[in-house]
């Protein structure tokens, strides 16, 4: 039956002790507590750091103000390498100056591709957001979508604004809408309400994988035949992309993400690299839809896709 | 004991005092206390029927009504704390612990989804009895005590879930035993004609009604109205005061509970981080509904009132296609106004004078 | 009411067998001591007058007998049992009822909620049975009305009533729901010439019931007239305490008011 | 404390001259009328004494002079000008002081702030001066202890006090304050003999240095020792309204008591 | 006139009452209420010292003063409110709105950034005045008022600024005139050796100075305690009860603005969704601090107290390195015992007999 299946646990491998190449890094970032899309990016940290003996420090706060903190915080605690999003650079960039000027390397990740040099962060990895979304409004408005409908889950966020932003450059009919995305419940009526609505919407993008899965439910309640599409990945949104239900899943990587993050300060503290040579390191945006999910199923189940 | 004077004393009962009056029937339905929301429920209605076309179907209104179940099922039970002078912030992310601790248990270690679903309503059971039990034997607000428990069960559903699962949702437990017979108990639909009833508006009205009874026409009820109204003077005159607030709080974590089992059964998997801010949404359905912030006041009905009017504000604005970026504008405009139409209805039924 | 009275009397009750004694009782309210060394017997079929000047321990003394403040020295007896209760519901258990000086209703309940409160009628032993709501609200105007209280209606609030009929109301629920031993804390304060006499009266009754009955009261006139043992409380101590054939009118007042008198204080006012 | 009367009064008051005149005033709660067609003068040096049973609408009444409601019909004239107050602030400022029923003491507040709330003294206008708080600790304690009650520590909350201190502590608040009229809704019930004689003796000597007082009480006896003028209400209305010359103690009781009296009383309670 | 008696009443003063006790020092100091907060703050405190290494620096020392300062500026005028028997759950939203008004009216007509900060200080205690003039007319509870001006204010952050700049958050405002003195004002910082303090430390000591004398000792400060404990009572003594509450929701408009032109000039740009849930730190702070939830007791130092507790327990935890799936039932931990601290200080200091 469908409960745990007794599997050797292989995502973690071997890993050297905590601390053991005495670095302490801090990785800060805008998430939102609970979020599995964040979840994956702390998994990859998480084993980078088991891999170069690191010692990790994850902290987060989805308010600006309270980000600087704690970069601030991880100054204070004299680190030897800081890694943060850059979602809010401008909000963030006197942070991270205290942190170069303490000659604390600093990297940024998932947010802020444009404005990271500026900062003074030595490497960059991640995707853009808006180009994200830009190649998901591609993609469905050359499926033929006349009317997408962007969920933003979070009202406010600038990430999720800036993925719908992307996504209406390239198909101008696209209409946002709130939902509370803590209340699963919530999410699926609001959904069905708008699509009872407005008929003619043809695409639901949702920027998180949870949220597919009550678009889904939502889609199926108002009997609307819009094709969902969402961005990031988990179990069952892989398998709904097996089986049909969900057209494609744009993946960023988070895992790579917070593994990249890690793994280059470390190389860069030990041995002076530096990843990209200048130039931002892109994690996504790629796709995942039927041709590739055979591949990527069995790592979704491992919490690393 | 013959000396006992059997007549009565000798100031002869008087007869009706001359400047009494009795109420006509309009007045005494204008002074129930859930007659506001209605009417404010009543005109919300209209104000969407007219402003937005899609509100206008069966389909749309069980919508409305399954999105005010999953509020209004936790608010009868908020609402009946709050009668009695209690707060519960942890609410909320109750719904999602109880969800959690039947889906882990039962796919860490293979057990029926019943065994589950027993071991996680007592668990839930347990947590508003050490809500209560604190809150009485400290002295400490309730307020603080259940922030404490909010932040406790907001972290330890994350962290657990984390432990257990590798990852902060819980495993998909559709194909575990005893699922079908536990979906269908708290969140089946079936269909009259094109319209898709969930389970959940049937218990609501249940609940409701049960609440409603015992709010109005047993002891406990009377217990309640007293322990919110005036604890000491309760105290003073032998309503156990302790052992009705601790089952207030107990009943808040049993609905809180069942909405967990509803979401748990509805969607297979769970959000760890999910059910956080919701406790205020239980909040405002119980002041919307006329239920007073400080307790001794209201009224089990006008909470479901209170809900339905939440729950048909914010999805009359999806309805509507108003713009989203001003929905919470929109939203606060509509609860002012809910508000104004209660009082307002109120002060006509006091000040009408009759005869 | 008086009816009601021998109804609701515990059958039992032989006048003049002690059924509360208190020895040695103390209080403090944290740094504030505020009784010591009170002795006092409660005897069926008589009423025993509390008396005393403002902040004396009267009220604190019968929230220890009610079961409302636990006491801190001393022991207290009931029916021969040495005890404390734990709250008032115990003391009601042992057909105990009390009058509170501040009175102990709800202001938001209606007044025949506040009539019950504590002790509804209820259809079953069940906790979802049903209150016998017709009946209460009946017996409530019923027991007000013979008191000389006639409500507006007996569905308000009784936040809405004057001081003097809420007042009635907690009288007339103490009468009602007191078996055994019943306790006033001066409860014609704030009651008008008639309804002070019904009080009276109900006391009297209550004695004549065989009940124990305690009474607090600033008036002498009123002690006097129903009291069968008087003690006067001085900043907590015990300052007097006699029989009703040891003492007289005169001496009461005069050991009450430290010399004055209204009498003395017409001429004093110089008409 | 009867210094202070005589420092506070207003110099300008002649004896005699109306200060609050009300013609045919009435006042609804909602559906329940309590009060209607009332007249009543408050004259400087004259104390003008207001009766009735429970519910009669005695404290509806002055709550309508001291500012806390206001009336439905009829006039209010203060000085000759015919007003309706917005508040009690409005009224205080015509040097109206009340003693509440329902008292008006916020309980988790310490003693002396209660004194001097909303009269508070202050080093300056500026609304951040200083308060004299030593100063008023020590009025506080003085007028207090001339009332004869010391209180154990005038920076406890109010609310720990017994009733009586507390009602102690309004009056004396009002005495204080109360500069052209002195408003007392039942002063005497909650006090003992010795404290009432006091506020009785204040009574006479704020008629004395001039002010214009209602006072109001369940006790013909105390009414009769100060009152120049007396009114009795029922259900609302007035049932008797005479000057003292017009009425005698026997009268005034007999009217109030509908008959019953302590004396008969006691022949009736057989003692 | 001369018949007044000044000899007085012929009862002899009494001497003091046999029973009445001096308190000795150390029990005068207990009952302050900002002690129990106190013992609680450093309990706390000698816990993450002992705990987590980074802690023990002046640097981690003041970045937690800053984290605490921000939060404890508006929890000062959230408790002054919360003491005077009101809350304002606008309180937090209020502050990107004071950042935004005065970042977007400048930046779209060129004004210099004083104007705007003037512009948005008005137009915030206008919000105030009309939280206050609302709840003081319509009798409806705070807790709705300002629910339905948290919500008005927060979808109006969005939908005004996605209006005007396009995007959810405001354009970088260094550039125009009036920053840089702006700045010194109200987010400037300067070292002490190898520490960097912030200017919002400085104005936080200065406030809460304020609160505490406002309340101790003048006129204004008792009236706020007498509005909040009794407005009945308060109201029949004479103290203007509309203008105080109206005055206190002014203030924490006020200190709103406060902060929100903080982060606009320390960050240059705004997010137009953040803010929200503060307005719940500062009642946790209040309440932290021994202020009481149904007003009328509590005091200016024991808010600054809770908003320190508060405010070392978040980043104590992150200096320590504790998993942060657990943050949060760490804080919840943290804060019931803070609380429980407090009440056992209390109880002591009123339970011990002098004498
Ligand atoms: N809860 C309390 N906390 C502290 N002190 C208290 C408390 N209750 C009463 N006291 C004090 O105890 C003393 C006795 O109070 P009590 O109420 O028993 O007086 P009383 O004789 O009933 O007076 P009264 O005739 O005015 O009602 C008073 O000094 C009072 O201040
Ligand atoms: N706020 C209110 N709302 C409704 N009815 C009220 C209110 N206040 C008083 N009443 C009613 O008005 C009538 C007069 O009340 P009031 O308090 O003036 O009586 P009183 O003469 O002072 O009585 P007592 O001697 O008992 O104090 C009563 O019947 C009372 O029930
Ligand atoms: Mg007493
Ligand atoms: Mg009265």
């Amino acid at each position: 039956d469908g409960g745990r299946q007794e599997t050797t646990d292989n995502s973690g491998g071997g890993g050297n002790a905590p601390g053991s190449s005495g670095y302490t890094i801090a990785m800060i970032t805008h998430e939102t507590p609970g979020d599995t899309f964040w979840d994956k990016i702390k998994s990859g940290a998480q084993q980078a750091a088991k891999d170069e003996g690191v010692t990790l420090k994850y902290s987060n706060d989805p308010d600006a103000s309270k980000q600087a903190v704690l970069i601030q915080n991880a100054v204070d605690s004299k680190v030897n390498g800081i890694a943060t999003t850059l979602v809010t650079p401008d909000a963030l960039a006197g942070s991270v100056k205290a942190a170069t000027d303490a000659k604390i390397p600093v990297v940024g990740l998932n947010a802020g591709i444009d404005q990271y040099q500026k900062l003074g962060a030595l490497m960059y990895f991640g995707s853009d957001e808006t180009v994200a979304g830009t190649s998901a409004g591609e993609r469905i408005a050359a499926a033929g979508a006349k009317h997408p409908l962007c969920v933003i889950h979070q009202a406010g966020s600038v990430s999720l604004e800036a993925r719908c932003a992307g996504a209406k450059s390239a198909a101008p009919g696209t209409e946002n809408i709130q939902v509370n995305g803590a209340d699963d419940s919530s999410v699926t009526s609001t959904l069905q309400a708008k699509l009872a609505q407005d008929k003619s919407i043809d695409y639901i993008i949702t920027l998180g994988a949870p949220i597919a899965l009550d678009a889904l439910k939502a889609k199926d309640a108002a009997g609307s035949s819009a094709k969902v599409v969402t961005f990031d990945l988990n179990a069952e949104i892989a398998q709904q992309v097996q089986d049909g239900k969900v057209e494609f899943s744009i993946d960023q990587q988070p895992y790579v993400q917070g593994y990249l993050a890690v793994s280059s300060l470390y190389l860069y503290l030990k041995n002076g690299n530096d990843i990209g040579g200048g130039k931002p390191v892109l994690t996504g945006p790629s796709f995942v839809d039927k041709t590739n999910i055979d591949k990527i199923l069995p790592f979704t189940k491992t919490n690393t896709r | 004991m013959t000396h006992v004077q059997t007549s009565p004393p000798s100031t002869a009962p008087p007869s009706d005092s001359a400047n009494r009056v009795t109420l006509g029937l309009s007045n005494r339905i204008l002074a129930r206390p859930e007659v506001g929301a209605l009417v404010a429920a009543i005109l919300i209605f209209v104000f969407f029927l007219v402003s937005a076309p899609a509100f206008r179907s069966g389909e749309s209104f069980f919508t409305v009504l399954y999105q005010s179940s999953t509020i209004g099922i936790v608010a009868v039970g908020v609402g009946l704390l709050m009668i009695g002078g209690e707060f519960d912030l942890s609410a909320g992310v109750i719904t999602t612990t109880a969800g959690l601790v039947n889906s882990m248990v039962c796919w860490y270690f293979g057990m029926n989804l019943w065994v589950g679903a027993i071991l996680s309503l007592v668990f839930c059971l347990f947590i508003g009895f050490v809500n209560g039990f604190l809150v009485m034997k400290t002295g400490i607000p309730s307020f603080l005590i259940t922030l404490g428990t909010f932040f406790v069960l907001q972290g330890a559903n994350l962290g657990v879930t984390k432990l257990v699962t590798g990852s902060v949702s819980s495993a998909d437990i559709s194909q575990i035993d005893g699922f079908a017979s536990l979906q269908k108990i708290f969140s089946s639909s079936f269909k009259i004609g094109p319209v898709t009833v969930w389970i959940t508006v049937i218990w609501w009205i249940l609940f409701v009604a049960l609440a409603a009874w015992i709010l109005q026409r047993t002891r406990t009820g009377n217990w309640i109205y007293a322990v919110g109204g005036n604890p000491d003077s309760a105290r003073a005159v032998g309503v156990p005061v302790i052992r009705t607030k601790i089952g207030l709080f107990m009943t808040v974590s049993f609905l809180g509970w069942f909405i967990g089992m509803h979401t748990l059964y509805r969607f297979n998997t769970l959000q760890a981080g999910n059910g956080v801010g919701n406790e205020f949404l239980y909040i405002i359905a119980a002041v919307v509904g006329g239920t007073l912030l400080t307790g001794g006041y209201g009224n089990a009905i006008g909470v479901a009132i209170g809900a339905f009017i939440f729950g048909m504000t914010s999805l009359g604005i999806v309805y509507a296609g108003w713009d989203p970026n001003w929905f919470k504008a929109f939203l606060g405009v509509m609860l002012l106004l809910a508000v104004l139409v209660n009082l307002y209805v109120k002060r006509m039924s006091t000040a009408r004078k009759v005869g | 009411m008086t009816d009601t009275l021998a109804d609701h009397a515990d059958a039992g009750l032989r006048r003049g067998e002690p059924l509360i004694e208190m020895t040695g009782i103390g209080k403090s309210y944290g740094a504030i001591r505020a009784l010591r060394g009170i002795n006092l017997r409660v005897n069926a079929g008589e009423v025993t007058c509390v008396l005393g000047d403002n902040g004396a321990g009267k009220s604190t003394l019968i929230k220890i007998m009610s079961g409302l403040h636990p006491h801190n020295e001393g022991s207290l007896k009931v029916d021969g049992k040495e005890l404390t209760f734990a709250s008032p519901r115990e003391a009601l258990d042992h057909g105990i009822a009390t009058v509170y000086q501040d009175l102990a209703v709800v202001s938001l309940m209606e007044v025949w909620r506040n009539f019950f409160l504590g002790s509804e009628l209820t259809a079953g032993r069940f906790p979802l049975a049903g209150m016998k709501i017709k009946d209460m609200k009946r017996i409530a105007d019923e027991e007000l009305r013979k008191m000389g209280i006639v409500v507006k209606d007996i569905n308000q609030p009784i936040g809405t009533l004057s001081g003097g009929q809420r007042q009635c109301v907690a009288i007339a629920r103490a009468v009602y729901f007191g078996a055994r031993v019943l306790i006033l804390d001066e409860p014609t304060a704030a009651l008008g010439v008639k309804q002070s006499g019904v009080v009276l009266k109900y006391t009297a009754a209550a004695r004549d019931a065989g009940l124990g009955v305690v009474f607090i009261t600033h008036n002498p006139h009123h002690a006097y007239l129903v009291g069968d043992h008087f003690i006067i409380l001085k900043l907590g101590g015990t300052a007097l305490d006699k029989n009703r054939s040891e003492v007289g009118l005169d001496e009461l007042t005069t050991q009450m008011a430290g010399g004055d008198e209204l009498t003395e204080l017409s001429h004093e006012l110089g008409r």
